[in-house]
């Protein structure tokens, strides 16, 4: 009786690949032909969509996506890989914001200044108390995190002169690099309004932030994140210094979040505290929930659902059905439109919860590969994904396990 | 000597789980410990792996390990399997392999973010040994399978993997084959030996299983109540009386058969 | 001193409110081991229907705080039973953790949406019993609120604290929240002690959310959830699950708050009584990452 | 040993009336994805020790699921066939109203209340009794296994593996079963307990509670039970009184691992 | 005519105007926007739509002075947040001619960048002195600051408090900083002893601490700069800690439930409202008939409200004024309604928002009226509002006008 033979029937669709074939490699960006085209269409579509759509609305709203999607994907680090959860990142986002405007608004310094400076203002606000989450667990860790959004907002208002306390601030910064200005940018003789270059820094930047943490994930910091998560008293047997990770995805969940409120406040062009409270930080955990923790393209489908609710609700509600788009105080009977963004959160939240806890990009994925296995493609298709924290069939032993 | 525990004393509150306990594993040795429920034996392990903080000492290669942190024992080669399994439930074998073996792969978030060459061919390596590991394991089928659905034998066989990934000169092994049945038992007895010679391993291996520790082990370690009640080769182990009494309950003949006296103990 | 007197019972008015949120997290921590945010939305709730009870509809008072109390307690359960309970087993322990976390707070995005739908944004006025009705011992004055909220959350504490400890019910909800499936096992029903949590969470909520809709407690207004955010710290400063602690922990950040918008210098800056019991709760918890409770080690291997 | 590998239905030419009857029970997990029982038929009768064997994975943690009414808790279900218990179909009753008919089960892994204290986790073991009748029975655990008396105030997270493994059985006793169902409860445990559990086993059998003991170690189980059946990838593979099993040559090879013949390991020559 | 323009522009209709983002030609269509916060804690202050569109009814009406247009006003729920009005404005700003009615101080400062980047137009429905000179905003009405010195004049020199100690409790906020220093001007130059300048974050219930400070600061008069709930929860505690004193408040921290509860009887012998325009029924202010009949013609159910009907009524008519030159001129282009709005002339306010407001000839010469309305609440008015002098002119109210408008 071999040893693999000792479980029959346990995973019968699995077969032992031929050894030439066999083994993926995780590591590598693009694992198919397919994926470096999409890649490289991908990059082409940052640039072209701005232009071929005349739609102011479409262009605010895809920024604020990216933006989102952007603090999101720091957040992902934290919550998604490490497993910690946190509603404070608003306030990463908040003090980029802020060292946006003083570093491009007040101090007119360059991009090349102020983006990177919102970035390392996140990662060090982080730092900062980082420290503090590292010893605390569970519901624990979601209070600090609650903490932390109130004592920020008290620092943001008790800072008038960064902040405009709060009454907030406006700000205009550059987004000139020197041989390119996003604000006024013109490719192939065709001009680029403001709102049209942001759109292509922001989402430049979101691409290049999303190669990065899937490079990180990828690889051994993001094996020791994950492996911290999942048991880490094990994961330190094995090794890995888990304060040290701790630490450093709390860095880079805030400097990811510090980067987009420098880029939401060139959007913006105009901040205020009250904004980086707990609606902001429980949307961006949402986000991540919904768009699929740990998920490489979670915290874009995530954000692009989630932020665009409310505006789209409002945007159409004419049309939907029990919206209430006026407000009279006896108008009949419907939902205040302003609500459907809170109804919809809540519902999204509560059937991607109950019915795919994987989130949306699991849901896209299985749809994609059911779809190009109905194309005909015997091939099997990779994961478009790193597997998300799938179910636990058996938790028995369990007992005192590290 | 790869490893010598000296005057090693843990207590919870007022209760002693291990008391002034010594002794030496000789470099290359296959080294068993047995002992009651209870005994300390875990608690032993925790101590040697970083995880309790007792007093006394213990050296692996002349270097202290009290005082580390747990990664920074395993940084010295020190590696060790859980008596509960310490796998990570929602990442596949090889997943679980190469956060084994993460002291041998170089490269931090930053190298890895700009796709330094370096930490990529580090990578690459890093992930060869682990299909060599899940290999030799004949965990081939389930290369990819996460672990939290995998059986109870497979998950023990992947923990193993895990552990010997880390490349270490000492392996600790906590209650390996509990759960396995005796064909098992002998696979793994088998594995691991063929592992030890191969990598060169000093393995010390607690155990319920006492005609398989008897079987494998070059010395053996008898612990009751915390204290060393004896040291010394199988042969040696199986006709010392505070043993006897103590871990099988009485008096045994020349044969010591797997199956336990039924009579009741008095402990 | 009078001053000082004044503010100490105001405090503790405040803080026993706290209290009673707080002990509604800590029931439905103890008795299914998430941290659920419901409550909140039971405050909430609690708060509009007592309105829509008493005021509207013309019922008794304190039917209608009854009235409004099972129907939160049934919206609770269902609540558990349609969903929470169904997000078990998906996934990691603190995955779970997060989709209770996450599904209670969309769910009080849901009841801030009806209640709004349903209600209007207006403030209104429950119109209680109490009133503005005083008590005034030489020169502090106390209201007669103040004297019931305290009255009532303490005999709705010893009648909790009671249930859990002399009956078996308490066990078995530690061994629910501890091993749902071991706790089948021992022959637990699980369905009897949610259906006791809820109840004892939604009394506790209902009764903090009726106390604040008074006059004396700033009226109906549909952001009464945000005392489920505000109790928080008095959730950790008490540890979590112990009832005791809440309620130790609710009145320390009454007292606090009430002090530092009392004495807190004007330099401190703007909203410091606010966030001043955030920070004494984080300090706490750097000191004892465990809160008060008496803590239990956890044995790593 | 012919009637052993008789027709997977159960002689009744044993002793006592039946207490649980399970019948061409089929189980699967996910959805139907996974079988893991399939036509699976057994009988404890009252006063009997009957011992379940069967290599990992075979499916003896899921009859007893099934038993106990915990197959939900881990996505499976009855896809056939019925469980009687003391005359009653229970296939599809909740688990507590089968622990309160008498059933008792001590699961696989342990599964002790870790954040309660020894004594906590006694009190659940008796939730279904009364708490007079339940003193009395945790003071007869703690002289079965003295050291969970010593640390009867400790978290049940802090003991050892073994003391650990104690507990769950101590747990499961303190029901007053009719019928106990222990999953591998000599995992983890010294010579010594094993025994003292196995003889705790048929004492308590001899105050008349029957038990359905699911063993990996066959000759711990086999000495002390009376009838026994053995699955073999979701089926009974074979059946008869413990001894005749004992008996068998060939069984005796599979399963008890008689001798130590070296099993090949596929493996390369592949080193870390 | 309703509006009274330095041309005396006669109601000829439109000459020769195309289509241009928010204009229809062919129909005769015009589309502006609204951005209101339909939910959140704000929302009762949503109401102004029903007055705006009362007005934009009246202005289209034959002889009304859009008479022949059709104007269709687009409401959005910005729900007080930036981030969610920043889209919203983007998603309307190619459809719409200009803003009428943009609620909230924040969501104006935060939509001003982008009302610059567009040339756009907007009339803010709020009273931040900070947006009075803005050239793309077209505020109406006096500012905060008016209102409360208006009050302190009125305390001092009508009710005969001269010689009382005056104190001023604030929430914590720009809106509470404007008051206090207009409390703080006010005070100085009316010669009025001063008390304790205390302040509260604005989540605040209960406001033990703050009345204590007050009552032992002696304090006889109260500045109130609050929104909300606050005169509720200021008073239920002042009655608790017997603290008699007057107290002042402005419009913004008026709400229905006032004159029910049980600190009524307190609120209506101590506390005294400032609001522009008159009380509901009366006929003191020409609008304020005008404005009832509006709404009554477009929804008889409409129930009384105060301040925010004639706000939104105020907003919409602020608008009109532009459109009608505008059309007039023959030009709804955006750069042209913004060179109409920096040389508007001056609005007539028909009684409701504190006087005839005064644009001038660029931005820089906006003044507003500073006439005020002191009210008491009284639960048998409609709007829980009862008036108590109309029209009180406020020489103090007026100086700081000016002392604002020069900084
Ligand atoms: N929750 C589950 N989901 C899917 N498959 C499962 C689940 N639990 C068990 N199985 C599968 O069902 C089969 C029978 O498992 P079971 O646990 O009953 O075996 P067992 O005989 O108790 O094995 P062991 O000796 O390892 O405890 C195995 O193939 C197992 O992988
Ligand atoms: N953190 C702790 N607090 C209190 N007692 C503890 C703690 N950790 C271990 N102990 C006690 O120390 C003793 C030794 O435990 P240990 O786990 O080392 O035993 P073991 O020899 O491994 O036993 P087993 O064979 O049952 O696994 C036990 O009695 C246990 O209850
Ligand atoms: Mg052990
Ligand atoms: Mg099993």
């Amino acid at each position: 009786m071999a040893l693999t033979e000792t479980a029959p029937r346990l995973r019968s669709a699995r077969t032992e690949p031929p050894s030439g074939a066999r083994r993926r490699d995780d590591s590598r960006l693009c694992r198919t032909r397919t994926q470096r085209i999409l890649l490289a269409v991908a990059f082409v579509a940052i640039v072209a969509f701005p232009l071929s759509v005349d739609s102011a609305f479409l262009i605010s709203l895809t920024g604020t996506i990216g933006v989102f999607a952007l603090a999101a994907l720091g957040l992902n680090i934290l919550s998604g890989y490490a497993g910690q959860i946190s509603l404070a990142q608003s306030i990463f986002v908040g003090v980029g914001a802020f060292a946006g405007v003083g570093l491009g608004g007040l101090a007119e310094l360059p991009l090349l200044v102020w983006l990177p400076g919102s970035f390392v203002a996140g990662g060090l606000a982080a730092a900062l108390v980082a420290p503090l989450t590292l010893r605390l667990k569970g519901v624990f860790q979601i209070v600090l995190s609650l903490a932390l959004i109130f004592v920020g907002h008290y620092v943001f208002v008790n800072l008038p002169a960064l902040t405009g306390g709060n009454g907030g601030i406006s700000a205009t910064p550059s987004l000139s690099l020197g041989f390119i200005d996003f604000g006024e940018l013109t490719v192939a003789g065709m001009r680029y309004s403001y709102e049209q270059g942001l759109f292509i820094l922001i989402w430049l930047v979101l691409a290049a932030s999303m190669i990065a943490v899937v490079n990180m994930h990828r690889t051994r910091f993001g094996r020791a994140l994950v492996a911290v998560r999942e048991a880490e008293t094990a994961a330190e047997i094995a090794g890995i210094n888990a304060a040290r990770i701790k630490v450093l995805a709390f860095i880079l969940a805030g400097a990811f979040g510090g980067l987009a409120g420098g880029l939401l406040m060139a959007q913006l062009r105009y901040v205020q505290a009250e904004q980086f409270g707990i609606n902001m930080g429980l949307e961006l955990l949402i986000i991540v929930v919904v768009g699929g923790l740990g998920t490489t393209w979670g915290p874009v489908l995530g954000a692009a659902v989630i932020s665009s609710i409310p505006v789209l609700a409002t945007q159409y509600a004419e049309y939907i059905p029990f919206l209430q788009a006026d407000f009279s105080q006896d108008g009949g009977i419907g939902i205040p439109v302003g609500q459907v963004g809170l109804l919809i959160y809540g519902l999204a939240l509560v059937l991607v919860m109950v019915f795919e806890p994987r989130g949306l990009s699991h849901l896209l994925g299985a749809a994609g590969r059911s779809l190009v296995r109905l194309a005909g493609r015997s091939r099997t298709v990779p994961d478009p994904v790193p597997a998300p924290p799938t179910r636990a069939d058996d938790r028995a032993h369990q007992g005192e396990k590290a | 000597m790869m490893l010598r525990v000296e005057a090693l004393t843990l207590s919870f509150g007022g209760v002693r789980a291990l008391n002034e306990v010594g002794f030496e594993v000789r470099e290359g040795e296959f080294f068993g410990i047995l002992g009651p429920n209870g005994a300390g034996k875990t608690s032993l392990f925790n101590c040697l792996s970083g995880l309790v903080k007792p007093a006394g000492s213990v050296t692996v290669e002349g270097t202290e390990l009290l005082g580390r942190r747990p990664h920074e024992i395993a940084e010295l080669g020190v590696a060790r399997t859980f008596q509960n399994l310490g796998l990570f439930g929602s990442m596949s074998v090889t997943e679980n392999i190469l956060v084994g073996g993460h002291r041998q792969i170089s490269g931090g978030a930053l190298s890895a973010a700009l796709r330094w060459p370096r930490t990529f061919r580090s990578e690459r390596q890093a992930r060869a040994r682990a299909d060599g590991l899940v290999d030799l394991l004949g965990l081939g089928a389930y290369r990819d399978a996460t672990v939290d659905t995998l059986p109870y034998g497979i998950r023990k066989r992947v923990e193993i993997a895990k552990a010997v990934a880390s490349g270490p000169k000492l392996l600790l092994l906590d209650e390996p084959v509990a759960g396995m049945n005796h064909e098992e038992t002998d696979q793994f007895v088998d594995f691991v030996l063929e592992l030890k010679d191969r990598m060169g391993l000093t393995i010390v291996m607690i155990e319920h299983d006492v005609p398989m520790v008897m079987r494998i082990s070059d010395r053996i370690l008898a612990l009751d109540f915390g204290e060393v009640i004896g040291v010394g080769t199988p042969e040696e182990i199986r006709h010392n009386e505070r043993f006897i009494s103590a871990y099988l309950g009485a008096p045994t003949g020349a044969g010591t058969t797997a199956e336990p006296q039924l009579q009741g103990g008095t402990r | 001193m009078t001053n000082l007197i004044q503010l100490t019972v105001s405090g503790l008015s405040l803080g026993i409110l706290y209290a009673l949120v707080a002990i509604g997290f800590a029931v439905l921590l103890k008795a299914t081991g998430h941290f659920n945010m419901f409550p909140g939305a039971l405050v909430l709730l609690g708060a509009y229907l007592t309105y829509q009870f008493h005021v509207l509809w013309s019922l008794n008072f304190v039917l209608a705080v009854a009235l409004a109390a099972i129907v939160c307690a049934a919206l609770g359960l269902a609540g558990e039973r349609l969903l929470f309970s169904r997000l078990g087993g998906k996934g990691h322990r603190s995955i779970e953790h997060l989709s209770v976390l996450l599904v209670s707070l969309g769910l009080i995005s849901l009841a801030q949406a009806a209640v709004v739908s349903i209600w209007g944004p207006l403030n209104y006025l429950i119109e209680d019993p109490w009133g503005l009705s005083l008590v005034r011992l030489g020169g502090v004055a106390i209201a007669v609120r103040d004297i019931w909220a305290l009255g009532l959350s303490l005999a709705l504490l010893a009648v909790f604290y009671l249930v859990i400890q002399h009956t078996r019910v308490g066990v078995g909800m530690r061994a629910v929240a501890s091993d749902p499936e071991a706790a089948r096992a021992q022959g637990v029903n699980p369905h009897v002690i949610s259906a006791t949590a809820w109840a004892m969470c939604s009394a506790a909520s209902v009764l903090a959310g009726m106390m604040l809709a008074t006059e004396m407690g700033g009226g109906l207004v549909p952001n009464l959830d945000q005392i489920a955010f505000s109790a928080l710290p008095a959730l950790i400063l008490g540890g979590l699950s112990s009832l005791p602690g809440c309620v130790y922990g609710g009145l320390a950040l009454g007292l606090v708050q009430t002090y530092a918008a009392g004495y807190a210098p004007e330099s401190m800056g703007q909203g410091f009584a606010s966030m001043l019991p955030w920070v004494v709760m984080i300090l706490l918890l750097v000191v004892k990452p465990g809160g008060f409770a008496k803590t239990l080690e956890t044995r790593k291997a | 040993m012919s009637e052993a590998k008789a027709a997977a239905q159960p002689r009744t030419d044993r002793a006592g009336t039946e207490l649980l009857a399970v019948d061409r029970l089929s189980v699967s997990y996910s959805g139907g994805s996974i079988v893991a029982l399939e036509d699976v038929g057994l009988t404890v009768h009252e006063g009997e020790i009957v011992a379940l064997l069967g290599v990992n994975g075979a499916g003896k943690t899921t009859l007893l699921r099934a038993i106990s009414g915990l197959l939900g808790m881990h996505g499976g279900t009855v896809k056939g066939g019925s469980i009687r218990y003391a005359g009653r179909d229970i296939t599809g009753a909740p688990s507590w109203k089968r622990v309160a008919a008498g059933i008792s089960i001590s699961l696989e892994g342990r599964r002790i209340f870790a954040d309660l204290s020894v004594a906590d986790n006694l009190r659940a073991g008796g939730y279904t009794r009364p708490r007079a009748q339940t003193a009395r029975t945790m003071e007869e655990i703690y002289g079965l296994f003295p050291v969970l008396g010593k640390k009867r105030e400790l978290a049940a997270g802090l003991l050892s593996g073994g003391e650990q493994q104690m507990l769950a059985v101590g747990r499961a006793l303190m029901q007053g079963p009719r019928l106990l169902l222990l999953d591998e409860p000599s995992l983890g445990l010294a010579p010594l307990i094993v025994a003292q559990i196995m003889q705790m086993v048929t004492q308590i059998n001899e105050r008349g509670c029957s038990v359905l003991l699911i063993e990996q170690n066959v000759s711990t189980a086999l000495p002390v039970a009376d009838y026994a059946y053995v699955l073999e990838s979701r089926r009974v593979a074979h059946h008869g009184p413990a001894a005749a099993l004992m008996a068998d040559d060939r069984l005796r090879d599979l399963y008890l691992g008689s001798a130590g013949e070296p099993v090949a390991v596929p493996r390369e020559k592949v080193l870390p | 005519g309703n509006t009274v323009s330095p041309e005396g522009a006669a109601n000829e209709g439109p000459k020769e105007l195309v289509s241009v983002p928010g204009f229809d030609a062919a129909t005769k269509t015009i589309t502006v926007g609204s951005m209101v916060p339909v939910s959140g804690i704000w929302a009762p202050a949503a109401t102004n739509i029903v007055g705006s569109e009362a007005y934009f009814h009246r202005a289209t009406q034959p002889g009304g002075p859009l008479e022949g247009f059709t104007v269709k006003v687009k409401n959005v729920d910005t729900e007080y947040n930036p981030s969610v009005a920043v889209p919203l404005y983007s998603s309307l700003k190619n459809d719409v001619l200009m803003f009428t009615n943009v609620l909230g101080t924040a969501i104006n400062k935060a939509l001003l960048p982008q009302l610059k980047a567009d040339d756009m137009l907007a009339v803010p429905a709020s009273s931040d002195q900070k947006l009075l000179t803005e050239p793309n905003l077209l505020p109406f009405g006096p500012f905060y600051g008016i209102y409360h010195t208006a009050a302190l004049d009125y305390m001092a020199n009508d009710e005969g408090k001269k010689d009382a100690v005056y104190c001023v409790l604030a929430e914590d906020s720009d809106f509470g900083a404007e008051v206090v220093e207009s409390f703080e001007y006010a005070t100085e130059k009316l010669g009025l002893t001063t008390g304790a300048t205390v302040r509260y974050p604005n989540t605040l219930q209960d406001f033990t601490p703050q009345i204590s400070k007050l009552k032992s600061a002696g304090c006889e008069v109260v500045d109130l700069g609050g929104v909300g709930a606050v005169v509720q929860n200021a008073a239920v505690r002042a009655v608790q800690l017997d603290f008699q004193a007057d107290w002042i408040a402005g419009n913004t921290a008026y709400n229905a439930s006032l004159a029910t509860g049980a600190a009524a009887d307190y609120i209506k012998d101590n506390v005294r409202f400032l609001v522009t325009g008159t009380e509901w029924g009366d006929d003191s202010a020409p609008g304020q008939v005008q404005m009832e009949e509006d709404i009554a013609a477009l929804d008889p159910s409409a129930k009384p409200m105060a301040n925010s009907y004639q706000t939104g009524y105020m907003a919409a008519k602020t608008t009109t004024a532009v459109l009608e030159r505008a059309i007039a001129d023959g030009d709804l282009s955006r750069e042209h309604l913004l060179e109409v709005a920096a040389s508007l002339g001056t609005v007539d306010d028909l009684g409701l928002a504190g006087g005839t407001f005064t644009y001038g000839a660029s931005p820089a010469e906006r003044r507003s009226g500073s006439s005020m309305s002191i009210f008491t609440v009284d639960s048998s008015s409609p709007t829980g509002l009862k008036l108590k002098k109309y029209g009180y002119e406020s020489t103090v109210a007026a100086e700081y006008n000016e002392s604002v408008a020069a900084k």
